[in-house]
């Protein structure tokens, strides 16, 4: 704080007022100094934890905290019918939530904008970057599959809800266990025993993408910021997301808002993904 | 934009006698420096997208230009570039039909409300317009024209500002006469683009008015908002006058001529 | 956005003009405007044009369950929703009176007059049946949506093609157009809806009113009927009461005008057809 | 290589244009705009009256509202509304018209592919015809690469996209670079030498593919919207030359 | 686990039944009345004591219960209108009154339909002028449905509002009438609405004898529309003389309640 006092002598009112008055301006002497209000420099990253199989009742789950944004994910399996476009496949759907709980930016009631764009996403990289062959969900062709349904409840909210939410729904689908079920006549069975090696399976996963996203704040060189809180998302015209696979093959680019930036901007974007999803992957093993 | 450039100076004098070409430019666009020069005449290889720096000549920007932070001019609208010599002026001229009020621009207004001080006026802005009460030839407190809502006014803009209301008067503020401002009584009114208003506001310009004259007389009242009032002896004639006006709007002053003679002919 | 009133000069002229026998666009009080047809590239979607006003319907398919207590018949779907295109004054997720008022009407005069046969939509019995659905898009709004609207969502249900199915075992297989033709639905018969107004004092009664008019009348009825002279919907609600001898006016003038408009719709499915024809030979 | 569309020889041949301008009376501005058998058409109004909630005292607020051509609007025409509305934003001057609302509403009317890029020009052209004042304009063209022959096709069509490994959305914009960034060091050089150049507005890749493949895709684009960029301009040209008839005979 | 994929979520005002046709035997209908006659009307107004006004009425086996509130001061600024009153209808049925249970979703259109076809008849029919700035609340409730839904709303909302004292031209009386088999018929039953049978409503002003509201659906040939709307349109007429019947029992009660003045 004394390092934004000390190069501006003009002001006279204090730090806090001046981040509340002119938010972008007080955004602006930080970046200008390479540091960001919370301490990170420009390029760092919050710290980040995965854990596991946190809901018994759901078949897969997890929990994510990337600073001070937590999501949980839970999937529950239900036996559904199969479209006639895809008799043999099931499908997965997921749906983020962020209920007035987690920031006072939400209000109660239908799903908000943000909600459904980050929804959608996440349905985009799961079918689009072939994820999880969907074969495996089959029960009976034409008759039954397993449906899906990864729900992401977002517990707290500071920012860059999509690489959590990402990540908690790619951690959750690694530790769903679906019990085997039988089919006969129209009718299907799923036994209530305990679960077994024998009586059920794991989803095998084609590959499992991780998303990195940039805020970017207007200056003349477009300045990153990388995995941007809520009060940094809100000075910030743009963003870009790289979402990237274990192979480092690229699973999704996306630069929205802010003005035009060069192809450089994005290689760098590229390059610092990389070196993070490496990170992230350590977390999942 | 660009091959206008390779021709000399004096290819420039001859097109402004001759039928101009049109030069339409985008939004984006940068006014070519060179150009905005032509009247002090900088040397015809000195074409860069930079300002010459060495004799900045003073330029009038227009509706449609913007000076940008380093010094280059933009268009922020589609449109025909015009340019005076007059005060070296640049302007974009543009169409479109939403209005943003501008101050001295005469519109034509709808009475939408009333307050003790004020009417408010619907001249198609985003926000209502207000016309103060005291605002007409004569008014006093206690001599103040009245209007009902609903009808129609013929007003000039005296005050626009982006962060307010217009304000609008039905008095000239000097002279204190109403300069033909005030209720348009009876006959019909109705929209056209703003591009077609300031096309009939022109003398030169508009055909479809001086065509139709030929035929039967009219009271006509124009506003920059958009909005036309006619009227004339006749409803079947006031109806022929409406559509045959907005019928012109893309008509060449041949097609024009044709197209009034056939509506006249058809009743 | 809230719907900005004409100023009296303006309705006062219009009502001026009905008493000398004029309407505002120069039509004749039992004109419609002019009816212009446009067909997508896909079978079942088409635009219509009356006057200003547009509207596209767009007619799909799928296959779902049938209801248990009615296992042989299919869906047909009407989907009305208006947005701010048409015009400001509708916002999404707020149904306006008009809006609901069209929707049922729709509805009365395509699904309750019983134009398209749902018997045919069934695919197996209580297992698969068609689901059909039409949504209507209001594109811009100058007066008599309704009449636009039942234009468009007709003449997409007949040029509509669903795709050509095989039965096997239980088992359904959606063929392609490169398998199998695909084939019309079977259409009963062709509502058409007949908007009148009426002004001062219900002297004078216009058809197909814009939006101007819309703003300037006392009351309002709709008729829907076909070519058979079946009235297949009746709408009169509110506004102006109305002698029973004008109503029955209005039935006679609607019967001539269904025929023409009738007309029009078979002469551009016609034309439609044929361009579809050459354009497959070649 | 031949592509599925049989009407296009090349790989990196646009489909063909349309485009219609004004074509709405109710509406501030309207345009329509075709890739081949995709059709968007868009709406403007504005700037008119926001409601209080809505309103920002500095600037204008932007409303952009995508509808489906079949259904009722889902989460993936909420994040083309999002896209709309972002890339949007920075282009048009809301300083100029405060407390003001800009609806835009983005209809398909036909898709045969690459909606969203239609939609992107189909707004911009309606934003022209409803003279909102801009500092640029943009065009947007989408691109594929083919899962088996990992060749790129420009403006694939709805058959050509289920054959699509990966499928790109670019925009640019009609601005000369920034004076003070040096060309060079924004590029990036491909392995074969070749020069990646254009600032983006927009991208959106999906699917599966890699860094070189993402900056060719990058390049096949930028040269697409070039074309679309020309074709505006065309169009606009037109719709002026045939408002001023009167002024030039 | 079992799968079934149903949709229950069908919505219609329709009561559900099975398919029993409704021959006539002997040239009487399905219930035993002639095809010219009405069903059994009984009414009554004031019956509840928090409204301003209200009635029951009992249509045959329709049952319907109407309030009206006002006119009072307006419960929402927008819906101020500065040279009358704002009519708001809001009309609902009873989960109850049908066969087979059914909860409506409150955006359902065939009701929104009912309420704002109401709200449109009595408009011009209400002395708006006198209350402005002002709301009147008209709440309609079917307690039990045997067709003719919209009919018995007009009927039991004209009762209410003149028992809440709100100032009338007219009367507004309405009533349904079809064509079943071979021959018009005068005020259908759920049965006989059920059916494919083509069916009017007709809201009519005794006084000037014009027509207020025409609502109909599925076909009818043109030829027979004429006979239809007369027959429907008697029955309105009927329907005033029950209707004005119970207006005039009501106030004469009324005034042998009062005081004996002189």
């Amino acid at each position: 704080m004394t390092s934004v006092a000390a190069t501006s002598s003009t002001f006279t009112f204090s730090a806090a007022a001046f981040q509340r008055l002119h938010p972008a301006e007080y955004f602006r002497k930080f970046v200008s100094q390479g540091v960001r209000p919370d301490g990170r420099l420009l390029s760092g990253f919050r710290p980040t934890t995965v854990h596991k199989s946190v809901v018994s009742t759901a078949n897969g789950s997890s929990m994510v905290r990337v600073g001070g944004t937590t999501v949980v994910c839970g999937i529950k399996a239900e036996v559904a019918e199969p479209t006639l476009e895809a008799q043999d496949k099931g499908y997965i759907v997921p749906n983020v939530e962020l209920s007035p709980m987690c920031s006072s930016a939400f209000k109660a009631g239908p799903p908000s904008e943000q909600a459904q764009v980050v929804s959608d996403a996440i349905d985009r990289i799961l079918k689009d970057s072939d994820v999880v062959d969907l074969e495996q969900l089959c029960i009976e062709k034409g008759r039954a599959v397993w449906a899906l349904w990864a729900d992401v409840v977002c517990i707290s909210y500071d920012g860059n809800i999509l690489d959590a939410a990402l990540l908690a729904v790619m951690t959750a689908l690694t530790n769903v266990r679906l019990r085997k079920p039988t089919y006969d006549e129209g009718v299907v069975t799923v036994s209530g025993e305990a679960l077994t090696e024998e009586n059920s399976f794991s989803l095998t996963l084609t590959r499992t993408p991780l998303s990195t996203t940039f805020a970017i704040f207007d200056t003349p060189n477009n300045t990153l910021l990388a995995d941007p809180n809520s009060a940094e998302e809100n000075v910030s015209l743009g963003r870009i997301t790289v979402t990237l696979d274990e192979k480092n093959q690229l699973c999704g680019v996306h630069k929205v808002g802010s003005g035009s930036c060069s192809p450089a901007l994005i290689k760098s974007c590229i390059e610092r993904a990389k070196e993070r999803t490496q990170e992230l992957r350590s977390l999942l093993a | 934009m660009a091959p206008k450039n390779k021709k000399g100076q004096a290819d420039a004098a001859d097109e402004s006698t001759s039928a101009p070409t049109l030069r339409v430019i985008l939004p984006g666009d940068q006014l070519p420096p060179h150009e905005a020069n032509l009247p002090t005449g900088q040397d015809e290889d000195a074409v860069s997208m930079m300002i010459d720096q060495r004799a900045p000549p003073t330029i009038k920007l227009g509706p449609g230009l913007t000076p940008m932070d380093d010094d280059t001019i933009i268009s922020v609208k589609a449109g025909v570039l015009n340019h005076t010599d007059i005060g070296n002026r640049w302007w974009v001229e543009s169409n479109q039909r939403r209005y943003v009020a501008a101050p001295g621009e005469s519109v034509i207004g709808i009475v939408t409300g009333k307050t003790g001080e004020h009417y408010k006026m619907d001249i198609g802005t985003a926000q209502p317009a207000l016309l103060p009460v005291l605002a007409f030839e004569n008014a006093t407190k206690k001599n103040r024209p009245n209007f009902n809502i609903g009808d129609l006014l013929y007003c000039r803009v005296a005050m626009a500002n982006k962060d307010m209301e217009a304000e609008l008067d039905c008095v000239n503020p000097t002279t204190g006469k109403s300069d033909g401002f005030g209720e348009l009584k009876g006959g019909f009114a109705f929209k056209v683009s703003l591009g077609l208003a300031r096309r009939l506001l022109d003398p030169r310009q508009a055909v479809v008015l001086r065509e139709l004259g030929k035929h039967f007389p009219f009271e006509t009242a124009v506003g920059m908002n958009g909005k036309v009032w006619i009227n004339s002896a006749s409803t079947a004639h006031t109806i022929l006058i409406a559509n045959a006006i907005k019928n012109s709007e893309f008509l060449s002053t041949a097609q024009c001529q044709s197209m009034v003679k056939k509506m006249v002919e058809r009743i | 956005m809230k719907e900005t009133e004409p100023s009296n000069n303006e309705r006062e002229f219009l009502l001026q003009a009905l008493k000398d026998g004029h309407r505002i666009d120069g039509r004749k009080f039992y004109d419609f405007r002019t009816l212009r047809l446009s067909f997508g590239s896909e079978f079942g979607a088409v635009e219509v044009q009356l006057g200003n006003t547009r509207v596209l319907a767009k007619v799909s398919c799928e296959v779902v369950r049938p209801y248990t207590d009615k296992p042989t018949e299919g869906f047909v779907h009407f989907n009305t929703e208006m947005s701010p295109m048409a015009s400001s004054t509708f916002e999404i997720g707020k149904q306006t009176n008009e809006e609901i008022l069209v929707s049922r009407l729709i509805e009365k005069a395509l699904r309750r007059s019983r134009a398209i046969d749902t018997e045919g939509l069934c695919i197996v019995a209580g297992e698969k049946v068609w689901s059909v659905r039409v949504d209507i898009h209001f594109l811009d709004h100058d007066g008599n949506l309704v009449d636009a609207a039942c234009i468009a969502a007709i003449t997409a249900l007949m040029h509509f093609r669903r795709p050509e199915i095989v039965v096997d075992n239980g088992e359904v297989t959606l063929l392609s157009i490169e398998e199998a033709n695909p084939v019309p639905l079977s259409i009963y018969h062709i509502p058409i809806c007949v908007s009148f107004a009426f002004f001062n004092k219900g002297q004078h009664v216009i058809v197909d009113p814009t939006y101007l008019e819309e703003q300037v009348k006392e009351g309002d009825m709709t008729m829907t009927l076909n070519i058979h002279k079946e009235v297949c919907a009746l709408s009169k609600a509110g506004g102006i009461s109305l002698e029973m001898d004008q109503i029955l006016q209005c039935t006679r003038i609607a019967v001539v005008k269904v025929t023409e408009l009738t007309e029009q719709i078979q002469a551009a499915l016609d034309a439609d057809a044929k361009k579809r024809n050459i354009s497959r030979r070649k | 290589m031949a592509r599925l569309d049989k009407s296009r020889t090349s790989s990196h041949q646009l489909r063909p244009f349309f485009t219609s301008q004004n074509l709405l009376n109710r509406a501030d501005g309207s345009a329509q705009f075709d890739f081949g058998g995709t059709s968007v058409l868009c709406s403007v109004v504005g700037p008119a009256e926001v409601k209080i909630r809505d309103e920002k005292l500095d600037k204008a607020t932007l409303e952009v509202l995508a509808r489906p051509l079949v259904g009722v609007p889902g989460v993936k025409d909420k994040t083309i509304e999002q896209n709309i509305r972002e890339t949007l934003e920075p282009l048009v001057l809301s300083g100029l018209h405060p407390r003001t609302l800009l609806q835009i509403v983005v209809q398909t009317m036909q898709d045969d592919g690459c909606v969203q890029s239609t939609a992107f020009n189909a707004t911009m052209l309606a934003l022209i015809d409803a003279g909102v004042p801009l500092n640029s304009i943009l065009g947007s063209v989408t691109c594929m690469i083919d899962r088996k022959t990992n060749q790129v096709l420009l403006d694939p069509t709805r058959e050509e996209l289920a054959q699509a490994k990966s499928t790109h959305v670019f925009v640019f914009d009609n601005k000369a670079p920034p004076a003070q960034s040096k060309g060079d060091e924004d590029d990036v050089v491909m392995e074969d030498g070749d020069r990646v150049e254009g600032h983006v507005l927009f991208c959106e890749s999906t699917g599966v593919f890699t860094e070189a493949e993402y900056f060719e895709c990058y390049q096949v684009c930028y040269k697409g919207v070039q074309t679309v960029h020309g074709f505006l301009r065309t169009a606009v040209q037109k719709k002026f030359e045939k408002e001023h008839q009167q002024l030039q005979d | 686990m079992l799968i079934s994929l149903q949709r229950k979520d069908r919505a219609s005002l329709e009561p559900a039944q099975g398919s029993f046709s409704h021959h006539r035997q002997h040239g009487l209908r399905i219930d035993g009345r002639r095809t010219t006659e009405l069903r059994k009307i009984r009414s009554i107004t004031s019956t509840l004591s928090q409204a301003d006004g209200s009635a029951y009425l009992e249509h045959g086996n329709t049952k319907i219960l109407a309030a009206v509130y006002g006119p009072r001061e307006v419960r929402s600024k927008t819906n101020i209108i500065h040279e009358r009153c704002y009519i708001n209808v809001e009309f609902s049925m009873a989960p109850f009154s049908t066969t087979e249970r059914r909860r409506r979703a409150k955006t359902d259109k065939r009701m929104l339909e009912i309420a704002q076809f109401v709200k449109q008849s009595f408009e011009p029919v209400v002395l708006t002028q006198i209350y402005p700035r002002s709301q009147v609340d008209i709440y309609l409730q079917i307690l039990q449905h045997d067709g003719g839904i919209l009919e018995a709303c007009i009927n039991a909302t004209t009762l209410a509002l003149m028992d809440a004292g709100v100032a009338m031209e007219d009367y507004v009386c309405a009533c349904t009438a079809g064509w079943i088999d071979k021959e018009p018929a005068l005020d259908l039953n759920s049965v006989e609405e059920a059916q494919d049978t083509s069916e009017m409503t007709v809201a009519l002003l005794p006084k000037s004898g014009k027509i207020a509201l025409l609502q109909m659906e599925a076909r009818l040939h043109v030829d027979k529309l004429e006979e239809v709307l007369q027959l429907a349109s008697d029955g309105c007429r009927q329907i005033h003389t029950v209707l004005d019947r119970t207006i005039r029992d009501r106030a004469e009660d009324l005034a042998h309640k009062m005081p004996s003045s002189s």
